[in-house]
């Protein structure tokens, strides 16, 4: 293991709350590589990584770096160490322009002020140079994803970072910005970086790693070189068992119409057209799936189907079992059946400080099924939370452990496991898996394709293209606010034909497109 | 050492070190330290009377400790407790004096009334929360100040005796003020009605739709409205039951303590109400313990000073200390950390 | 009424806004600063009180005003320092925090008073200085508007320009990014090396700072004595002010000139035959008036935002 | 809270007097002290008390919180002590179910409106109506006077603490004493909400002198402080009140003493040494309400080097008139103690500028 750029030893993190997140790992980094490190939610990467980047103690171990050993009490010990992160949740700040989140910490300075001029020129340069393009003065809250990662990897470099850590930077990333960040990686290793990748999709991993460290319930084991191994192993490694990636999804006949959704437009507070004229319709036992680039209108779409329009419906209607729910709140829209699924789990889908109990119920305490009048039946609780659990197989302590100490995974399946608890005609399912590992995904797979089976009809909005096409029976593409293509048979079209109509390259014609509206 | 038993020992520990602290401030000051702090710890037990002097004052601590304690466990930033308490005061002061009633009925029509006033007047600031978003920690301290002001106008201008000199209102009748539970003390039966407050807040907030959809909508309000949980009905409602506990303390203590209505100062129990609240972590049960830790050093802290050669204000000192070490939750967190690891070690 | 008018029309009322406003002013800048880094400073009220006496006390024995307002300010960030340490250090919660500092300054001003002078009361034994009122040069003779701007003490014109100190730090300079940084979003502060700690800290003694300035003003300023709890409330207010501004300079200030305003029209509301009781609750309920017209036009403001263009 | 100062007297504890043992006298301060009015007025007089008799003293702050007195009189009660003290309107009732709880210890009530007094209870009044009736007369006397700050305008001044029965007692004696001299003077009047904000007592004054008042009587306590900070910015006069506030300040700050024309002083301390003294010497007649007036000392204005110099001689002349008359009951004064808020406030407005 010698001449390793970086290499932690026996390294192991308790967390206050008493998590052994790692366990004696062993990790060792060689200059120039792109290292990846895989696992199943909770494994103890971002742990791992987090140690490696100062911001938290190792509670036992030790980090050499070029054979040296360090001690990297805050993170401005790791970049003075040449150590950069992007993590896996943004580290952005919102009302700030980008140049201002460049040079936080490290501000140009003019007399007793910042250089703004200065930091703009910086951030121009370090785009330039790295050729990762963004607008050194627009405001982080206005940027697409995408455009955040890009800055979270030019703020590391623009601090000298040799090393970068990025974790899970694809997850929220569409193919053609996955592809072209991958490019970008491929340029800084070319420059004499070395990177640490994070993923949970293993296609990736393959596609630009070349070696490879897997990590099981905080334990780690001796690093593969990418090319000995093969997907199916490296899950099998993980898991602990075969994970099979294709589900036997059988034909159904498609029942009622559920929702429909029929020339709906919606404009924008500016003035602009957030949708246009979209029209499909949802049935019984059926998964629509609408793909496209994040920023197409589906956040919109997906905002008027659950009760919190933001802007004007011009024209169309919006109805779930006939009844018009576009005015209505998402309590009542709730109550004709609909369950949401909702894409930031940490703002909407969860309360962090409540108990999983807690968190597992919100969508039927006041059904009557856990306890009559105004009372709660707490064993009834319980006794519901237990089984979910156990169904939806969310590792943790117990019912009564705080959702916020679950990791990102198991956050999802307790988010997943209430919404198709409560039977619903209709689920609205929106970037159902993003950030959780394979064997989580196609659990949740699994649990939605079950939800079709019994009679379910199941909006699935995802950036994900493997999972729409792989679920989907009927399949929408938006861009900018309009339906540009429909099909009936997803799973005949491949990723790459999709990605012409999500980038309006290609057009379908619009009685196609009207097809999508049943009855 | 295991570390679930980590935080009593911390408690146990901290208290030793304010002591300490307290010890050595003391002996700057006092010519027999070691006798002044003894009775500081131990007066306040050493009598039946001063056990009573202890419980009544620990009465009104719960009350504003657990109206307070409900709205922080809502997120809801509010102090209006102090004005309530003095407000609800008023009303169930007029109550006591005028209305004629039995026994068994003019107390609690004196605190119905007290309590359901100060609901009314809690929940303004609460709809101006709920449906403008006004900033309820503004709109609270500014109603403190109010309701100070239109109180003590009733008081002189529709209440006063004047035949007691002062600023005070005429005589409750006999049958308003509630009677002691405790012979020897002046222990009343407020103590039962705040315990069953909180048992019914405990169970309010537990065991029922609307005490989760307040325990929720205080979590995260984005999750709770996600999940279906009208949020603005909850935050009026959780508003409306703080005031009526709030003005429930008032006028209790109205009855319980006094003969005549005689306040011309807000009497401090909102702001201890969040004093309380915070030791009991807004939980509604440990707002019994916190009320009466409270009660206990405050009152070790009045024989002090009546007992021994150190000047009350010194004490507020000895209190501040004692808070801010007992809160201290970093304070020998690497201790713990310690046993974490051994522990974590042993299993792994 | 005529009275009234007469009082109100007069440039003494105008001047006497900015008088009353100095103080609060002071403390909810100080407010601002913690709160952008993501810390509410309820201890303001003691900070203020505690530096309120220190002025006094040194003053008299120093013989100097400025030694006394040096002493008090410092005594501002000491107590601010010490806040800081035990809720940043040992994570005690900030409102305990506060709620402990405010406590232990009405107390202990008092028996450190009893100390040094043996009274409990009033420091008006002590032979304390006051910093000097100051006329500026050809403003002064400017009709109306001299009579009203100029002749102030010299720390009101430095809390005018302490909004101007406060309003450039926070936006222009590295440490006012930080700070904004750090309240807005920790995390991603402290993944580009920005000691959140560090910066708390910084933005609590700045408040301290701030505080003290006020409570330097209160006791060597606007009065030249220190008495029992002779804050009376100002802390608590420039908390308002402060939230009310929702938590800009701009707004701050705006805000802390609404209360003095009110402030100084209750007092000269004392010449109507109104019952004092209810003058006193005046400048609160035209506060609460005042959010609460703000609150429903910004509600509108987004609604009509949410509705209004029909077409495309 | 409550504050106690024990005093171990010059004698030395070993030492025996005469009498074979020390006086114990207790004062029970139904508030705190440093209000620069009758508790510490009466502080003074239990310093007196161990000055000139030799007692062991003790002072007990009982705070604002008013459910605490009971269980501190009744446990001081059972206490062996000569002598407790007590004092206030607040306080009375308290105080006398302690006496009656207690027939064998004897109280001193030095500060009391209330005519019920039981037997072991040794009651004081003041007339305190009558020192504010000549400052009342001060006042008028110097806003039309030559003095030198004093301006045409008829107006005088009132800062009251708060809009209670103990203030407005001097206010209506003040208003009295001022309509006494001269029928047609307005009295400007304000309650500041407050004994403890010094600076809203300047920012009233300050409104009042701006007003074209010249001359401000204060009973505000902590508050009253910032009238004379005020008469100082505005070069304008003002009254003490309780002790000579005058001659409190003049070290410290003589430009502000000597704006100090004179004070109204209820004479608490010297009242509780002579009520020990007569305990003591076993005439102090207990059962009664007595009323301290000028001529048993009780009140009177401060007379000092400031008053002799400022106010005129012939304007000292005529208030010496007036003091005699009051004295021979010549004049009578309203005691607002137990007046009807709304009857104050008809006062109030009748003299309104
Ligand atoms: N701040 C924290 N406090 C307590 N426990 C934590 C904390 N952060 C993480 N954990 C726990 O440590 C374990 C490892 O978490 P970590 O975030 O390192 O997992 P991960 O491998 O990155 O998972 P994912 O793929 O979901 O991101 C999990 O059980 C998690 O619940
Ligand atoms: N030359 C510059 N280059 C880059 N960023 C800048 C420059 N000047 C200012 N900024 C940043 O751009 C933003 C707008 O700056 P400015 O001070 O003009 O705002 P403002 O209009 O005063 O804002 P507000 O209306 O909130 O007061 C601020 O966040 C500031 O820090
Ligand atoms: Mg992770
Ligand atoms: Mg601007």
């Amino acid at each position: 293991m010698s001449g390793a750029l970086l290499e932690m030893r026996d390294v192991t993190k308790v967390y206050p709350n008493g998590v052994m997140a790692n366990y004696k790992v062993r990790f060792s980094l060689r200059e120039g590589e792109i290292h990846a490190i895989v696992g199943e939610n909770g494994a103890g990467k971002s742990t791992l990584m987090k140690m490696m980047f100062g911001m938290e103690e190792p509670s036992e171990g030790e980090i050499l770096l070029r054979g040296e050993k360090v001690k990297l009490a805050s993170p401005q010990d790791a970049i003075d160490r040449g150590i950069g992160m992007v993590h896996q949740h943004f580290m952005l700040v919102p009302s700030f322009t980008v140049a201002e989140n460049m040079v936080l910490g490290m501000e140009p300075k003019k007399g007793l002020g910042i250089h703004f001029a200065e930091a703009v020129r910086m951030t121009e340069e370090m785009s330039r140079k790295y050729n990762l393009a963004v607008d050194p003065k627009a405001k982080v809250e206005n940027l697409t994803v995408g455009m955040k990662q890009k800055v979270e990897i030019l703020k590391a470099l623009l601090r000298g970072a040799k090393i970068l850590i990025l974790d899970e930077p694809t997850a929220v990333l569409t193919p053609q910005e996955t592809e072209e960040l991958f490019r970008e990686l491929r340029l800084l290793k070319d420059q004499g970086h070395t990177i640490v990748f994070i993923s949970h999709k293993l296609k990736e991993v393959k596609a630009i790693c070349d070696r490879i460290t897997i990590m099981r319930a905080g334990r780690s084991e001796d690093a593969f070189r990418t090319a000995d191994v093969t997907e199916q192993e490296i899950s099998r490694l993980m898991v602990g068992r075969d994970v099979v990636l294709k589900y036997d999804k059988e034909k159904r006949e498609a029942g009622e119409t559920i929702l429909a959704v029929r020339g709906f437009s919606l404009a924008g507070s500016a003035g602009s057209r957030l949708l246009s004229d979209v029209g499909f319709t949802v049935r019984a036992g059926e998964i629509v799936g609408i793909a496209g680039v994040e920023g197409n209108g589906q956040t919109p779409l997906v905002e008027a189907l659950t009760g919190s329009l933001a802007g004007t419906a011009v024209g169309g209607s919006v109805t779930v079992k006939g009844a018009d729910i576009l005015r209505a709140d998402i309590r009542a829209i709730r109550k004709h059946g609909v369950s949401y699924i909702p894409e930031d789990r940490m703002r909407q889908g969860a309360a962090g400080e409540a108990s999983i109990a807690d968190n597992l119920i919100s969508t039927q305490y006041a059904s009557g099924k856990l306890g009559g009048g105004m009372f709660m039946n707490g064993g009834k609780i319980e006794r519901l939370a237990a089984s979910l659990i156990e169904a939806f197989d969310v590792r943790c302590s117990g019912p009564k452990q705080p959702i916020g100490m679950l990791s990102g995974g198991n956050m999802q399946k307790v988010v997943v496991a209430r919404e198709c608890s409560t039977e619903p005609d209709l689920l609205i399912a929106e970037q159902p898996t993003r950030g959780v590992d394979i064997g989580a995904a196609q659990f949740i797979h699994r649990k939605l394709i079950e939800l079709r089976d019994r009679g379910c009809a199941i909006l699935l909005v995802s950036a994900d293209l493997n999972e729409i096409l792989e679920l989907s029976d009927k399949l929408l593409v938006l861009y900018e606010g309009r339906v540009t293509a429909y099909f009936e048979e997803p799973s005949a079209v491949g990723e790459e034909e999709l990605g012409l109509y999500m980038l309006g390259i290609n057009r379908q014609d619009p009685e196609q497109i009207g097809r999508a509206v049943h009855r | 050492m295991k570390a679930k038993y980590f935080e009593p020992f911390r408690t146990l520990a901290v208290i030793l070190i304010a002591l300490v602290i307290a010890f050595v401030i003391i002996s700057l000051v006092s010519d027999r330290p070691l006798e002044t702090i003894l009775i500081f710890l131990w007066e306040p037990l050493a009598t039946k009377g001063h056990i009573g002097n202890l419980i009544e004052m620990a009465i009104p601590l719960m009350f504003t400790g657990l109206s307070v304690s409900l709205l922080f466990r809502a997120n809801l930033f509010n102090l209006g407790a102090e004005g309530i308490f003095y407000f609800s005061g008023v009303v169930a002061a007029a109550i006591a004096i005028h209305a004629s009633l039995n026994g068994f009925l003019h107390p609690i029509a004196a605190i119905a009334a007290g309590s359901v006033v100060g609901a009314l007047l809690s929940a303004i600031p609460g709809i101006l929360k709920a449906k403008w978003n006004a900033n309820e920690l503004v709109t609270s301290l500014m109603f403190n100040n109010i309701l100070f002001g239109v109180g003590l106008y009733i008081l002189n201008y529709q209440l006063r005796d004047a035949k007691a000199f002062s600023s005070a209102s005429y005589k409750f009748e006999p049958t308003a003020l509630l009677s002691r539970i405790w012979p020897g003390t002046r222990v009343h039966a407020g103590l039962i009605i705040v315990l069953v407050m909180i048992v019914a807040a405990h169970v309010f907030l537990y065991k029922t739709k609307w005490g989760y959809e307040l325990r929720m909508t205080g979590a995260n309000r984005a999750f709770a409205g996600y999940s279906g949980i009208r949020t603005a009905r909850v935050i009026i409602l959780t508003h409306l039951i703080a005031g009526f506990i709030a003005g429930m303390g008032g006028s209790v203590e109205v009855l319980g303590m006094y003969t005549r209505f005689n306040w011309v100062s807000l009497p401090g129990y909102g702001l201890d109400g969040a004093l309380v609240a915070m030791l009991a972590k807004n939980n509604p049960l440990s707002v019994i313990g916190a009320a009466l830790f409270l009660s206990y050093i405050r009152n070790g802290a009045d024989l002090m000073a009546r007992l021994s050669d150190v000047p009350s204000e010194m004490i507020s000192i000895v209190q501040a200390i004692i808070i801010l070490l007992l809160s201290a939750e970093q304070f020998l967190k690497f201790w713990k950390n310690r046993m974490l690891l051994k522990e974590a070690r042993k299993h792994g | 009424m005529d009275s009234l008018w007469s009082v109100i029309w007069s440039t003494d009322f105008a001047f006497s806004i900015l008088r009353v406003t100095t103080p609060i002013l002071f403390a909810a800048l100080g407010a601002l600063i913690s709160n952008r880094a993501g810390i509410i400073n309820i201890g303001l009220e003691g900070i203020m009180l505690v530096a309120a006496l220190t002025g006094v006390v040194t003053s008299a024995y120093t013989h100097s005003a400025w030694v006394g307002l040096l002493c008090a300010v410092l005594s501002g960030v000491m107590i601010a320092g010490i806040l800081a340490f035990f809720t940043l250090q040992f994570k005690t919660h900030i409102i305990l925090g506060g709620i402990a500092i405010n406590m232990f300054a009405s107390g202990g001003t008092v028996f450190f008073l009893y100390l040094l002078s043996g009274d409990k009361g009033a420091s008006s034994s002590l032979q304390s200085k006051v910093l000097p009122n100051v006329d500026i040069p050809l403003l002064k003779d400017v009709p109306v508007l001299g009579p009203i701007l100029s002749g102030h003490n010299v720390l009101t014109y430095a809390s005018i320009a302490a909004v101007f100190a406060v309003y450039y730090m926070m936006k222009r300079t590295p440490l006012g990014l930080r700070i904004r940084s750090v309240g807005e979003n920790p995390h991603a502060a402290q993944s580009v090396g920005v000691s959140v700690v560090r910066t708390q800290y910084t933005a609590l003694l700045l408040s301290g700072l701030l505080a003290g300035l006020g409570g330097a003003y209160m006791s060597m300023g606007y009065l030249s004595l220190f008495t029992r709890d002779m804050t009376a409330g100002r802390g608590w207010i420039a908390i308002a002010a402060e939230s009310m501004g929702r938590s800009t300079t701009v707004g701050t200030t705006l805000t802390s000139f609404l209360f003095g305003a009110a402030n100084a029209l209750a007092n000269a509301l004392t010449v109507l035959k109104i019952p004092s009781e209810l003058i006193a609750t005046f400048p609160y309920a035209a506060t609460v008036i005042g959010l609460l017209v703000y609150a429903i036009g910004e509600s509108r403001k987004r609604k009509k935002a949410a509705v209004k263009p029909n077409e495309g | 809270g409550g504050n106690a100062s024990e005093s171990a007297d010059s004698g030395g504890a070993s030492s025996p007097a005469e009498s074979g043992k020390k006086t114990k006298v207790v004062l029970l301060v139904p508030g705190n002290l440093g209000d620069k009015s009758f508790f510490d007025a009466a502080n003074r007089g239990m310093d007196l008390l161990k000055e000139q008799l030799g007692a062991e003293t003790k002072v007990i702050e009982m705070g604002t919180d008013k459910t605490k007195w009971e269980p501190t009189v009744n446990d001081i009660a059972s206490q062996d002590w000569d002598f407790i003290l007590s004092g206030g309107a607040d306080i009375t009732e308290v105080f006398n179910a302690a006496a009656e709880a207690y027939p064998d210890k004897k109280f001193i009530d030095y500060d009391t409106e209330n005519p019920e007094v039981p037997d072991n209870v040794y009651a004081m009044s003041y007339a305190t109506n009558e020192v504010s009736f000549l400052a009342g007369a001060v006042a008028a006397l110097t806003t039309k006077s030559s003095m030198p700050q004093a301006n045409p305008d008829n107006v005088i001044g009132f800062l009251g603490g708060m809009d209670i029965p103990g203030i407005n007692t001097f206010l209506v004696g003040y208003i009295e004493g001022a309509k006494y001299v001269d029928p047609d003077v307005k009295v400007a009047v304000s309650y500041a909400g407050s004994f403890s904000d010094p600076a809203k007592g300047k920012e009233l004054s300050l409104v009042e002198y701006n007003s074209g008042v010249d001359v401000i009587f204060n009973v505000a306590g902590g508050t009253g402080l910032g009238v004379f900070d005020a008469a100082k910015e505005k070069k304008q006069y003002a009254i003490g009140v309780d002790s000579d506030q005058a001659m409190l300040m003049k070290d410290s700050d003589s430009e502000k003493a000597n704006l100090i024309v004179t004070s109204a002083i209820k004479k608490i301390d010297t009242a509780i040494l002579g009520a020990v003294k007569k305990g003591q010497e076993g005439t102090l007649p207990y059962g009664t309400l007595e009323r301290m007036g000028f001529e048993q000392d009780g009140v009177g204005l401060a007379d000092n080097e400031i008053y002799k110099s400022v106010f005129p001689a012939d304007l000292q002349a005529k208030i010496e008139d007036i003091k005699k008359k009051l004295a021979a009951k010549e004049i009578t004064v309203t005691d607002a103690s137990a007046m009807e808020t709304s009857k104050v406030e008809e006062i109030r407005n009748s003299v309104k500028p």
